[in-house]
């Protein structure tokens, strides 16, 4: 006869990556079920969206994936911008692509930092923020937040690049890939990390496509499906970089993949660093003034690339200064939902680990 | 046990409690939101708050005896935030962090956001910023500090 | 066999297809089988009656689709037979939009409280009504209107 | 395209002990380098030009036009009254991003009031005032043991330490 035990991780706990709760049956040591409790974060940041005028809901946008904010202010923007048809100079556009990139790397490094926590490395942790504070001190002397920066606006960038923003950023770049190369090593290297990752949360492709799962996730299950590559926004189509794929479908193979995808946005950052062209940060239609006050209509969906995957948004505008719907296709929503069956048949350790690689925010899961 | 609760009146040995607890706050992992981010910036190496005595953050409320609540307090987490709150031991501090925790920040249009976690749990030191900047926390942190010390009212 | 309404595009060159609500599934299925998957359900509130939006997407000839229907009485068919992704689209759905979709098997909130009157994404939702959350001892929400039964 | 898709080398598994002794090494090099950490009450480290925090106000700048009242995402600022004595205003020339203001008149004698427990510092009123009256400065030590972070117009003016609640 089963004996099941019933196990309940979270809302507060340092493995979930924020305030979420598993509901875990066990069976012995061996996981047979897992059942999420979201919504302890839900902000009902789609309802404010309705109420404000287009430009201010920019706030919520920043504080949904909260460790990604440029990326999703760009998902808004985009989405925005085509709504009202505004053109945005292309000196804004490589500058957002430029922090859009940076962004991607602070990201990952709270990610590969939290995922070595839950593995008890407390050393990586260190050496990633380090790093991560060295970019937010480049958001600062750009924008002027250190993580909800609030800098892309409707039509452009608040405020311009100066030369000794891109001093610094070719300074950092310069000092961080032999960085990236030693944190890195400090995971792969290590035996235990190696036992604990290699083979376990595997996910098959057809699986992951039937969730809707996007991101490093459906990548490192063999799919090569990147919104950069697939509809390339801002000038993606304009630099070279690779999109890695793993076709270990497992944990280790996602690590790695992440690490990969990190050179390669430096890669395109030391690429479009060149290429910013003089000129307007900012549509003069939109300028300053009452540039808040645009009206939109018609429907769009947009997406981006951010750091977990395909960020949609859908806007409806009715021919006012307020949108009518603002919907959001969150990527990490989709990814959790796949962490039962990735969880089912591994041992609960496991489970801690599965969700660090799945790496969720749960801000945007909740809103 | 709060100031003055210990029955004889030993004024040195309070002094030396106030000094003791202020300069060895352990705080509480209660990341909720954004502000968890800069709250593990200012654990990390670059602004270390092992310096101020605050060595590691604990995961368990029975072995620390500050809180920072850092980041939205929503409706639904409420609760769950007093239940952490009583399993903590006397004395225990909390710090509001974040304007979200202070009047409910941006969300104070929204249906589902606690409009300040001092209607939840009673707090001590109120730090503004969206989020606060890591310096800015080990300032609040030293406002607690000065406070169990009976040296600031502001 | 379905019936195309009418074709039009979105402000993103999207292609958006207007079907009746009946045909959902004989359409659906139809695309799944040419290698579309499911990528995000919105409820849109017209006040007179309710918009559903389908994404669907195609991961080989990098395809996106917007399928649109109708309803005037809350009631759409459920698409979790088709993907698994619509079981968690359309919980969010129903508890923010109040969207029924008939054939879901577990139908319930996901990111607030079961006892939460009204559905908030709706125009009608009063803000202005105030429901605070408690947790009994054993981990039970109860929502109510008043102030003090609160937290 | 110039995005191309490539597969991953899984490197080899780390030979036991080895491997540790290997990720000592790269972990003990950073033994030698400068410490990091910013000695904080001491020395405060680079706050660069651009950060913004607490939200000041310039008064013989500010006109009541009520522009930061209605851009702020979530009505932080509110407009109140003050009977602020301006001297000279006819002589007071002003140097905006917009060029030099002269003769700056608030006939209503209307001034923002911030809620700084509600402000995001999202930098809108000050991207939209038209005279630079309102500004954001590095000022960021104002955690307070109380919840009153209503700023009037007056306090608004003064240095932190000045600010008594």
């Amino acid at each position: 006869m089963a004996h099941y035990t019933e196990l309940n991780i979270g809302p507060i706990h340092p493995a979930v990556h924020g305030i979420l709760k598993f509901k875990v049956k066990l069976q012995e040591e061996i996981i047979e079920d897992v059942e999420i409790t979201l919504g302890f974060l839900h902000r009902n940041a789609e309802k404010i969206c309705e109420l404000n005028y287009y430009a201010d809901n920019m706030v919520y946008f920043d504080r949904m994936d909260y460790i990604d904010a440029m990326n999703m202010e760009l998902g808004y923007l985009t989405a925005v911008e085509k709504l009202m048809d505004m053109e945005v100079p292309e000196r804004a556009q490589w500058i957002r692509m430029i922090m859009a990139e940076l962004n991607r790397l602070a990201a990952r490094l709270v990610g590969l930092g939290a995922f070595g926590l839950d593995m008890g490395m407390l050393t990586p942790f260190f050496h990633c923020f380090i790093e991560r504070e060295k970019i937010q001190k480049i958001f600062v002397e750009a924008s002027g937040g250190r993580q909800e920066v609030n800098y892309m606006s409707i039509g452009g960038v608040y405020q311009d690049f100066n030369d000794q923003i891109i001093n610094d950023i070719r300074e950092f770049l310069k000092e961080f890939k032999p960085y990236l190369e030693d944190i890195y090593g400090m995971f792969m290297h290590s035996e235990i990390f190696w036992q604990r990752n290699d083979g376990i949360g595997i996910l098959e492709p057809d699986v992951a496509l039937d969730y809707g799962v996007t991101g490093p996730l459906l990548r490192g299950s063999g799919i090569a499906y990147d919104v950069r590559k697939d509809a390339p926004y801002l000038f993606y189509d304009k630099v070279n970089f690779n999109i890695p794929i793993s076709h270990k479908k497992d944990n280790m193979g996602r690590f790695i993949l992440k690490v990969e995808e990190m050179r390669q946005s430096i890669r395109i950052i030391e690429q479009s660093i060149d290429k910013i062209p003089d000129g307007p940060y900012f549509n003069n239609k939109a300028k300053k003034s009452m540039m808040l006050r645009l009206k939109g209509d018609g429907e769009v969906f947009s997406r981006v690339e951010s750091e977990n995957g395909e960020f949609g948004v859908y806007v409806r505008g009715n021919g006012t200064f307020k949108p009518w719907r603002v919907h959001v296709r969150s990527p990490a929503f989709k990814n959790i939902s796949v962490v039962p069956v990735m969880a089912k048949g591994m041992m609960i350790a496991d489970l801690i680990v599965i969700i660090g690689s799945v790496d969720t925010v749960i801000g945007e899961i909740d809103r | 046990m709060k100031n003055g609760d210990l029955g004889i009146k030993t004024t040195t040995i309070e002094k030396a409690l106030e000094w003791g607890s202020a300069n060895s706050l352990w705080p509480l992992t209660m990341g909720l939101a954004c502000c968890a981010i800069e709250m593990m910036a200012t654990q990390a190496a670059d602004l270390d708050i092992a310096r101020f005595g605050s060595e590691i953050f604990r995961n368990s409320p029975r072995q620390s005896d500050l809180m920072i609540v850092a980041g939205t307090t929503t409706k639904r987490m409420a609760p769950r935030v007093k239940r952490v709150y009583e399993e903590m031991p006397y004395p225990k501090y909390v710090i509001a962090m974040g304007v979200c925790v202070i009047q409910g920040g941006p969300y104070v249009d929204g249906y589902s956001v606690v409009m300040g976690v001092d209607k939840v749990v009673p707090v001590d030191v109120y730090i503004p910023g969206c989020p606060p900047s890591p310096q800015a926390l080990t300032y609040g942190i030293m406002t607690l500090q000065k406070k169990i010390k009976h040296e600031t009212d502001r | 066999m379905y019936k195309i309404i009418s074709e039009s595009e979105d402000k993103n060159k999207i292609k958006i297809i207007n079907i009746d609500k009946n045909d959902l599934i004989e359409f659906m299925e139809d695309y799944k089988s040419k290698g579309y998957y499911l990528s995000s359900i919105t409820g849109v509130d017209m006040q007179d009656h309710l918009e559903v939006i389908y994404h669907i997407h195609n991961y080989d000839t990098h395809e996106y689709i917007e399928v649109k229907i109708l309803t005037t009485d809350d009631k759409v068919p459920s698409l979790t037979k088709l993907w698994k992704a619509a079981k968690g689209d359309e919980r969010e759905q129903y508890d923010l939009m109040g969207i029924i979709f008939e054939g879901h098997e577990n139908l319930r909130r996901i990111v607030l409280p079961d006892e939460w009157v009204g559905h908030p994404l709706r125009k009608s939702y009063d803000l202005k009504k105030v429901q605070y959350i408690n947790m009994d001892s054993e981990g039970k929400e109860h929502v109510s209107y008043n102030e003090n039964e609160g937290w | 395209m110039v995005a191309t898709v490539k597969e991953i080398e899984i490197p080899k598994k780390p030979v036991p002990i080895l491997g540790s002794l290997r990720t000592m090494g790269i972990v003990g090099k950073y033994m030698f380098k400068k410490p990091i950490t910013t000695q904080y009450p001491e020395e405060k480290g680079e706050i660069p030009e651009r950060f913004r925090y607490r939200i000041f106000l310039a008064p013989e700048a500010c006109i009541g036009c009520t522009l930061c009242e209605q851009i702020c995402p979530n009505h932080s600022i509110k407009m109140e009254k003050w009977d602020f004595k301006r001297e000279d205003t006819e002589k007071l020339t002003i140097e905006t991003a917009h060029g030099e203001r002269t003769n700056l008149q608030n006939k209503r004698h209307i001034y923002p009031d911030v809620n700084f427990g509600t402000c995001t510092v999202c930098r809108q009123c000050e991207e939209i005032c038209p005279t630079d009256a309102i500004y954001l400065t590095h000022e960021f030590e104002n955690s307070r043991t109380r919840n009153s972070f209503t700023y009037s117009p007056e306090e608004l003016t003064k240095q932190e330490q000045d600010v008594i609640k």
